[in-house]
């Protein structure tokens, strides 16, 4: 690709749909999608933008307690990571499909990664442990790994990688995950701040 | 909006109070959680030096009798064991004594601080100072349940929460805000509430007399920069009984530990590895069982290890092997110095003369507490242990070596003859404990005392009532 | 198969032959290797404590010349450097002299014999122990390569490939076959050749007086299983010249401490952190750049850790620090222990006296060098080498109480005064080394001996040629 290309999308290109996209959660979703979505926070990579949806907690939860809290975002799995188009449009496809299935109270009680998201979560898997994966001197340190990655996906094996073995929305029921709007910042309940007021 | 509809989708039962003391009421609205809590009780695992067992330390290491002379500790210290079984265990230990009533016992009651939900409840009652004050029996009817959800939570939002001001007043005195720990961080502060090292400050300003709970944190958390802080504010726990050494006691650093761990390093917090998600039924929850993860090997490590649960435990046992190796080595040469500064005293020695050896004892046995007391450090954070133990050797060499010299100047150039310290029993006696008289002031107390504060406490809470939500809102 | 075809699918330049000692001839075929093995010349970097730059480790730290007083390792030491330097360094080193010619010099023909890939060369066309007969000088012309392909790898097939007797037979001693170690074993076992304990017995049954390479593996690899070994057979390395204690001197048990580190138990080998792949123009190949993986933390670390570079770089260091502490205030204690040793046969203490007391020193100074002279331990097993420096000061705690009362028995109840160390030449001094000779007959040698060892070893590598592929296939 040259470098007007690069500057200035390709009329076949994606560009188009992210923008038809962008419009549309506008204008049709409008201002209420703005307000019950947090819509401003789902655009960043904070996993907090992902639990402005209460059916997302379930996932959250397991994924802060899973081995990626530390070092994978939702995003860093669930949006591509090949260009930054592509990223933006993944996003706006998906947000504009989860809000409506959420609007429509349509969400199913175990839900399933669409084929589309399945191939962008193994790229990501890919993407970050390309070398323990395909350096041929790992062959020895884990056996058949070579073998049985490339047929399979990854998580038909790293099951608990990131959310563990028990699905769907109801599999929580004290619901308490951290909240984006929840702004309320002290650890010191009210009364033990008075007091040490006081003392 | 629908975020918070969900928050509460799960219908509660009752209305939880500000500072609910009785986890059972809490329980009603959280069953899961707190089936969980409830095995806490359990005392049935051990491991290699853990496990909720019921295990006499002065027994399994007789040393520790001798390395505590003149101070509680030598009467009675036993593993830790679970939460459920925190009052249990203060009011049968012998180190709580038996008073007969109100003012009488040997212990303050700040002892209670870190047992029970009933503490931040009197605190917000009568004030912090207030709950400080007088002796650990005078509180015998108002603290009844075992740690518990008002420890951690808020009632209200079930966030987690800081109950307890020392934890507070050490942020503040370190010049950092508690208030800005993420919520990952919380995921170990509510621990520290309690698994920290403390003292008694009975100087405080304006509260004099006083014996206030406190961590010793304003230079940092390491075995020196605590050590220099006792040091200029020239505190000391108790005096030793055969060496005179102006003593430190070290109790549980476990947070201030764990902090210099690979693990805390990694941002894995202590309820990742002791409060692990777990499932059962299709629900997830954070099993509140709280115990050694030994037990617990699938869900506390293998989330993120995928190592056979032998290997790993093997891996703890093989850390915990190596660091005990050295700490009993350090221990037993705690005691000669010890025997042997007492042998100088008998001998004629001046305050003058011992008055560096008793500081490198002082030192020694303080990092060597600090090392063992700190129960999980020797996995939680086994390289930094192991410096504190080396440091320990270090300064017990100096001191042994000057008490070699000091010995033969007085006229006794040979090995001290030491105690015969084979058994709990002997090594007891040797100090000049009376346990017979201990056991049986406590029985007494258990007999006359203990009935009556927990029939003061029934009929207290059978006034708080529950409140059902049906006809609350 | 896919996998043998891409193994061959270069065209092989040349034919390499048996034992070829010369790594340029190996280039011509694998020249990304090569070419990365060369960069093991380069003495740029340096970290906290190690890296490639040359560092006199006796002027870092002026106890060493005390701890080795009578030893060669007095005169000189510095920290090891890339392969490449290895016959350079050990050319230069004090330690080997000035040797006029033949049967001259201080040291045996067996020093070579971790140097260079003519040594398994010299080995097939001499024997083993006549390999090992002699002094050091006598071989000088037959060894000029440094550290190179030959020593690792079969020149038919690249497999990996132990070159070495000393492993092999010690692996036989264990009862173990090394034919049996996994692809995973080898890529840490070429290591083990070299990086390892060793010593020289001079006793061997039918081989008497050859000092015949050795690795003490016989009761494991432990710091007390070699302590065990070397005691039961009464061997020494040398007796002190303070002291006069019967010492042992360490060397290098890099993959004897590696094996009880996490990494090890993982599965990870040496040459996953010292020789990762790297890619360079799209061609993936064996770094051979061999050296501190934190001048490449990016290949060494990051592909199983993803922590920032220099925070994993803290986390090296830290483990180096909190060994280092301790290490240092060990050798301190070390250095009194001779000092007043000394003291003590100065004032006509008898050998009865002294027994316990230099067995004392010898097992407290073997356990300091297990782990001071084990490079990268204090990383590769910061456990277990905290766990060896503690049992270090546990010996040498009782065996300075000893002392102390020995030297108050002869009347000198006081701290032995210390000799000023404070720069490694009033060190060297005052252990009586005559540094202005031993720098005067190393330039003397050469200047005048090792150019010819070169120009022979020219004459005799001129008739080796090369094997070009096209000629011979
Ligand atoms: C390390 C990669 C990774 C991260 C980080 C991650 N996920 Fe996932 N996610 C997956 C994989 C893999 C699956 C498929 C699980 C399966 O089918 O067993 C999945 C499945 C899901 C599903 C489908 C429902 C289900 O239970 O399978 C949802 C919704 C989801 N993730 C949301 C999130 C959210 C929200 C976050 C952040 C809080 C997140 N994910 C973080 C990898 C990841
Ligand atoms: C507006 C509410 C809402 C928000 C915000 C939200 N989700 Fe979802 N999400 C849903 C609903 C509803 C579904 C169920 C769709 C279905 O399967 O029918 C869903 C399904 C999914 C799935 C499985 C279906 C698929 O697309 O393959 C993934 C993965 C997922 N969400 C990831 C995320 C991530 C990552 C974020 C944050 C960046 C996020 N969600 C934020 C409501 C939301
Ligand atoms: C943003 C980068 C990133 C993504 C995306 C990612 N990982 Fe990881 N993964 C990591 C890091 C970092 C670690 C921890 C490595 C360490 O120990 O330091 C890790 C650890 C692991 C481990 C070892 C710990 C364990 O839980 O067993 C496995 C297995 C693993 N990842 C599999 C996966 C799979 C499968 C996916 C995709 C579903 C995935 N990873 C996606 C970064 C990532
Ligand atoms: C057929 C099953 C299987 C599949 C498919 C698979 N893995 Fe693995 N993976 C394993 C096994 C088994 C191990 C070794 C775990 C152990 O050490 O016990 C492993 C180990 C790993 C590790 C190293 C974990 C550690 O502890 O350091 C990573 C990272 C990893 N896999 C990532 C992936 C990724 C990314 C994919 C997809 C491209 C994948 N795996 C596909 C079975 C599988
Ligand atoms: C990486 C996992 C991990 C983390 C993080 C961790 N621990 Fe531990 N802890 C352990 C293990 C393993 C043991 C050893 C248990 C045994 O010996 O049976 C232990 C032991 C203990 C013990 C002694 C228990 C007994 O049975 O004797 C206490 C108390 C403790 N930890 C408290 C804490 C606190 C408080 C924190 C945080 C400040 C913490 N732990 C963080 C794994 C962890
Ligand atoms: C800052 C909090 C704190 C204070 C104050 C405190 N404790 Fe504890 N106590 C603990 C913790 C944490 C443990 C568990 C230690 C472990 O096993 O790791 C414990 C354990 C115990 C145990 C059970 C184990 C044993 O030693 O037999 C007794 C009894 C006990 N404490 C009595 C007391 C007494 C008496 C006092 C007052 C002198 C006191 N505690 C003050 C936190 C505290
Ligand atoms: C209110 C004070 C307090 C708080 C908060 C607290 N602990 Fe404890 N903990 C104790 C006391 C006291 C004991 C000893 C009880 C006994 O022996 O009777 C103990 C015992 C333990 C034990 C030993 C259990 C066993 O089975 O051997 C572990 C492990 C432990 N606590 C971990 C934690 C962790 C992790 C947290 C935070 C999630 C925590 N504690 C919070 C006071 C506390
Ligand atoms: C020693 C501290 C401690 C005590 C005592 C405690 N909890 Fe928790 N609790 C926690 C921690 C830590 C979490 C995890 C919070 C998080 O990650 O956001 C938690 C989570 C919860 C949750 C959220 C849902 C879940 O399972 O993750 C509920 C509900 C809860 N606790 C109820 C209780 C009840 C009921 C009790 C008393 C029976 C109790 N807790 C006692 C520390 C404690
Ligand atoms: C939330 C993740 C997590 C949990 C839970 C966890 N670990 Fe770890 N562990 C790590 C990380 C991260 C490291 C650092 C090494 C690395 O970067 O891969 C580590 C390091 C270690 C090491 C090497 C450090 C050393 O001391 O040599 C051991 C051993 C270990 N863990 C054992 C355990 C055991 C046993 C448990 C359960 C009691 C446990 N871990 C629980 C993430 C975890
Ligand atoms: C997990 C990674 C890792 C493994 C495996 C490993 N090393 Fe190291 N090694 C290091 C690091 C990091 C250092 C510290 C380098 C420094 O201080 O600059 C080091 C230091 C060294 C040093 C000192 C180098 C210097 O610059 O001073 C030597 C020699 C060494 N290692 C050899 C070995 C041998 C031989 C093995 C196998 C028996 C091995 N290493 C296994 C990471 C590793
Ligand atoms: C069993 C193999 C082996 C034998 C035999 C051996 N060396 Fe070494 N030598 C090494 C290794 C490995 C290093 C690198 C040590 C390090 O830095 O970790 C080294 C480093 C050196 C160095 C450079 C660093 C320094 O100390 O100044 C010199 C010089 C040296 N050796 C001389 C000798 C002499 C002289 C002898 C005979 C007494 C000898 N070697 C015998 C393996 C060996
Ligand atoms: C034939 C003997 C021999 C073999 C085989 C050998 N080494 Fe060495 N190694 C040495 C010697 C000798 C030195 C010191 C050279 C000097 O200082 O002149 C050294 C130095 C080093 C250094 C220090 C380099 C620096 O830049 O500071 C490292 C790291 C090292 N070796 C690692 C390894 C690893 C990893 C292997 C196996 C893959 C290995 N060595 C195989 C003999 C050997
Ligand atoms: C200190 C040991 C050592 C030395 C010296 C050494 N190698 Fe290697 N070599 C290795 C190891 C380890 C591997 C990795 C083998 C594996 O994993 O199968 C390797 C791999 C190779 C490979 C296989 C392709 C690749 O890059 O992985 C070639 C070709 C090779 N070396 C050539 C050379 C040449 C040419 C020299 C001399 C200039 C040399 N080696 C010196 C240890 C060594
Ligand atoms: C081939 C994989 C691999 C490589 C390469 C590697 N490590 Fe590790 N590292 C591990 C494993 C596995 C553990 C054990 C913890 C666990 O099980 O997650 C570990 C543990 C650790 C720990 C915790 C142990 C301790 O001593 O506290 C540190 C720190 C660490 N590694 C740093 C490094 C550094 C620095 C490098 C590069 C010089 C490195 N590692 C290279 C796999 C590796
Ligand atoms: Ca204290
Ligand atoms: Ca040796």
């Amino acid at each position: 690709m040259d470098i007007q290309n690069k500057l200035l999308p390709n009329k076949k290109s994606r560009w188009r749909t992210i923008a038809v996209f962008f419009i549309a959660i506008i204008t049709g979703l409008g201002l209420f999608m703005t307000k019950e979505a947090e819509l401003v926070s789902y655009m960043s990579d904070d996993p907090l933008a992902c639990v402005n949806c209460h059916v997302m907690t379930p996932v959250y939860n397991s994924w802060m307690h899973s081995s990626h809290r530390e070092w994978a975002s939702c995003n860093d799995c669930h949006v591509p990571h090949n260009n930054i188009f592509n990223k933006y449009y993944f996003k706006a496809k998906d947000g504009l499909f989860h809000a409506s299935v959420f609007t429509l109270r349509a969400e199913p009680e175990v839900m399933f990664m669409r084929e589309a998201s399945q191939e962008v979560v193994q790229n990501n898997c890919i993407r970050c442990h390309v070398q323990q994966v395909t350096q041929v001197k790992y062959d020895g340190y884990i056996e058949d790994h070579a073998k049985n990655r490339t047929e399979r996906q990854c998580w038909s094996c790293h099951q608990e990688v990131p959310h563990g073995t028990v699905h769907g929305i109801s599999t929580i029921k004290s619901n308490i995950a951290p909240i984006p709007t929840d702004k309320e910042e002290a650890v010191i309940p009210s009364w033990l701040e008075k007091e040490m007021e006081t003392k | 909006n629908r975020k918070n509809e969900a928050k509460y989708q799960y219908v509660p039962k009752v209305n939880i109070g500000d500072n609910e003391p009785r986890n059972a009421e809490w329980g009603k609205n959280y069953p899961a959680e707190y089936q969980s809590f409830l095995q806490t009780a359990d005392t049935s695992f051990a491991t290699y030096q853990g496990g909720s067992a019921m295990r006499d330390m002065l027994d399994e290491d007789t040393n520790l009798v001798v390395l505590w002379a003149g101070y509680g500790f030598s009467k009675d210290y036993s593993q830790g064991r679970g939460h459920m079984n925190a009052i249990k265990d203060i009011t049968n230990s012998l180190r709580t004594g038996g008073p007969k009533g109100e003012g009488d016992g040997p212990m303050p009651a700040t002892c209670w601080t870190c047992k029970s939900p009933d503490v931040p409840r009197l605190m917000n009652e009568k004030g912090i100072a207030e709950f400080y004050s007088g002796k650990w029996a005078d509180k015998g009817d108002e603290i009844v349940n075992p740690i518990g959800c008002a420890d951690c939570h808020d009632s209200k939002t079930m966030k987690l929460t800081i109950s307890r001001p020392a934890l507070v007043e050490a942020f503040d005195a370190m010049g950092k805000d508690i208030n800005q720990a993420t919520h990952q961080e919380m995921r170990s502060l509510v621990c520290a509430q309690c698994h920290v090292e403390y003292y008694f400050d009975k100087k405080l300003p304006g509260k004099e007399g006083v014996p206030y709970l406190k961590l010793p944190w304003e230079n940092g958390m390491s075995v020196e920069a605590m050590e220099e802080y006792y040091d200029a504010i020239e505190f000391s726990d108790w005096t030793h009984k055969l060496s005179r050494a102006p003593m430190l006691k070290a109790q549980h650093p476990g947070y201030e530990t764990y902090l210099t761990g690979v693990h805390a390093d990694r941002g894995v917090s202590c309820a990742d590895c002791h409060m692990p998600y777990k499932s059962e039924g299709g629900q997830k929850f954070t099993d509140h069982h709280i115990q050694s993860p030994l037990n617990n090997v699938s869900n506390a490590c293998q989330v993120c290890h995928r190592e056979d649960a032998d290997k790993l435990k093997m891996n703890v046992y093989d850390r915990q092997r190596k660091t005990a190796e050295n700490r009993l080595k350090l221990e037993g040469f705690l005691v000669k110095a010890h025997v042997e500064a007492k042998k100088a005293w008998d001998l004629g020695a001046t305050e003058e003369q011992m008055k560096d050896i008793l500081m490198d004892i002082r030192h020694a046995q303080w990092r060597w507490d600090y090392a063992a007391a700190s129960h999980g450090a020797s996995f939680h954070s086994p390289v930094e242990t192991a410096r504190v133990i080396g440091s320990g050797f270090t300064i017990i060499q100096d001191g042994r070596v000057k008490l070699a010299r000091l010995l033969a100047e007085l006229g006794h150039n040979e090995a001290v003859t030491m105690p015969d310290i084979s058994t709990k029993e002997k090594a007891q006696e040797y100090i000049g404990l009376d346990m017979e008289a201990l056991r049986k002031e406590k029985a007494e107390f258990k007999k006359n005392l203990v009935p009556k504060w927990l029939e003061a406490a029934k009929e207290r809470e059978s006034k708080y009532g529950a409140k059902d939500v049906s006809l609350n809102n």
